[in-house]
């Protein structure tokens, strides 16, 4: 299995190519990649940056749970799931999910999956900063 | 029974402390920790829900805490 | 409409951070990307490369209609769709498609539906070279 | 009547040609035509199936072929 996943939670820039480098393979005839990227605005808010926090152990572990998941519920090859902490400007890369296998279907499966689990299930937090103020995002009713 | 609690996000913000150690006189799940925090901490309540974590796993409301386990309260999640 | 779609039919290599770049936008909120890999195997034979040949300007005409489509029906931002003609080696890249969106499902949507599509009207034909001969592939029934 | 004909991939093989002008006295829809393509190239038959581009755009069996029309033969795709 471990050959088969690579899970990433990092306070440094994400690099897509290494994403794509692990889970490419002489036997794939597709790779599907989702890039979060930091919007400029929520809710017609003007966002000027914002602050990932984790519970860093259990993030690497539910992280590590979706890509074991995926791997066992889709027909897919390997899957990388990387994710920053720290602080981000806008247009940065909070996160890049990607996921090779020989029927695109089963990838693009697999990759929406894992972007969906990992927004309901791991301990990450993200905080917007605005012109007026801060708001942890998801908190409230 | 010492029970380790960390706090997150918005719930460290409520608290003002990343962690803290607290001891009971008697066994509680979950649940009853729960009542508990929300008495502790009354800001609590503005938050939408939480969910609790043990040792690094989410468990349910009739998890019965043990002796020196951690308590994560998770608010909720924002990831991605 | 143009500022939104890159299409692009080249004897050149493709550039992945080139198709990503067109489609990122600082106020989009994910990118989701398909990219095709040549295989080193069909239906159990080894294959030693490819050549993709097209009627080049229908082929561009089709690819901006569907680019144009996916515009019109998902609700996303921006689309790139660059496909390779000429000889291709194992692990080379036959077609790229960049989707951004503020809402991810719409971008694997319009991803999914791009790169479908594509296989179905695109007058671009492959020919694949194993050891003892070469195939047009789909050609026959 | 001029039909500028264009042939690619496999049906490029079967013809031995990219491409070839053919004449004919009378009008002519695409499905008329493809009869005549089936008995000038027999080999034709032995593809799953072809479509037919008129000025790069797909028309269907009924299309009147006109005056000069670029006329292509479309094999199964298959890119991507």
């Amino acid at each position: 299995m471990n050959n088969k996943i690579s899970v990433l939670l990092t306070y440094e820039k994400l690099n897509q190519q290494k994403c794509y480098d692990f889970v490419q393979d002489d036997s794939c005839g597709g790779i599907v990649t989702f890039t979060g990227t930091v919007r400029n605005h929520t809710s017609g808010k003007e966002v000027k940056q914002l602050e990932f926090s984790a519970y860093n152990p259990m993030a690497v572990k539910e992280l590590t749970k979706i890509a074991e998941k995926a791997i066992k519920r889709f027909d897919i090859l390997k899957i990388a799931i990387h994710h920053v902490v720290g602080l981000l400007q806008i247009g940065d890369i909070p996160v890049v999910i990607a996921v090779s296998s020989s029927h695109r279907k089963a990838a693009f499966e697999a990759c929406e999956y894992a972007i969906d689990t990992l927004k309901e299930t791991v301990p990450i937090w993200k905080k917007e900063f605005f012109e007026d103020g801060e708001v942890w995002v998801n908190a409230h009713p | 029974m010492t029970i380790n609690t960390l706090f997150f996000g918005i719930v460290m913000d409520i608290t003002g402390q990343r962690k803290t150690t607290l001891t009971f006189e008697k066994e509680m799940t979950i649940g009853d920790f729960q009542v508990y925090l929300l008495k502790k901490y009354p800001g609590l309540t503005d938050i939408k829900n939480f969910a609790f974590a043990v040792n690094e796993s989410y468990v349910k409301e009739d998890y019965k805490i043990q002796e020196n386990d951690v308590v994560a309260i998770i608010p909720p999640v924002s990831g991605g």
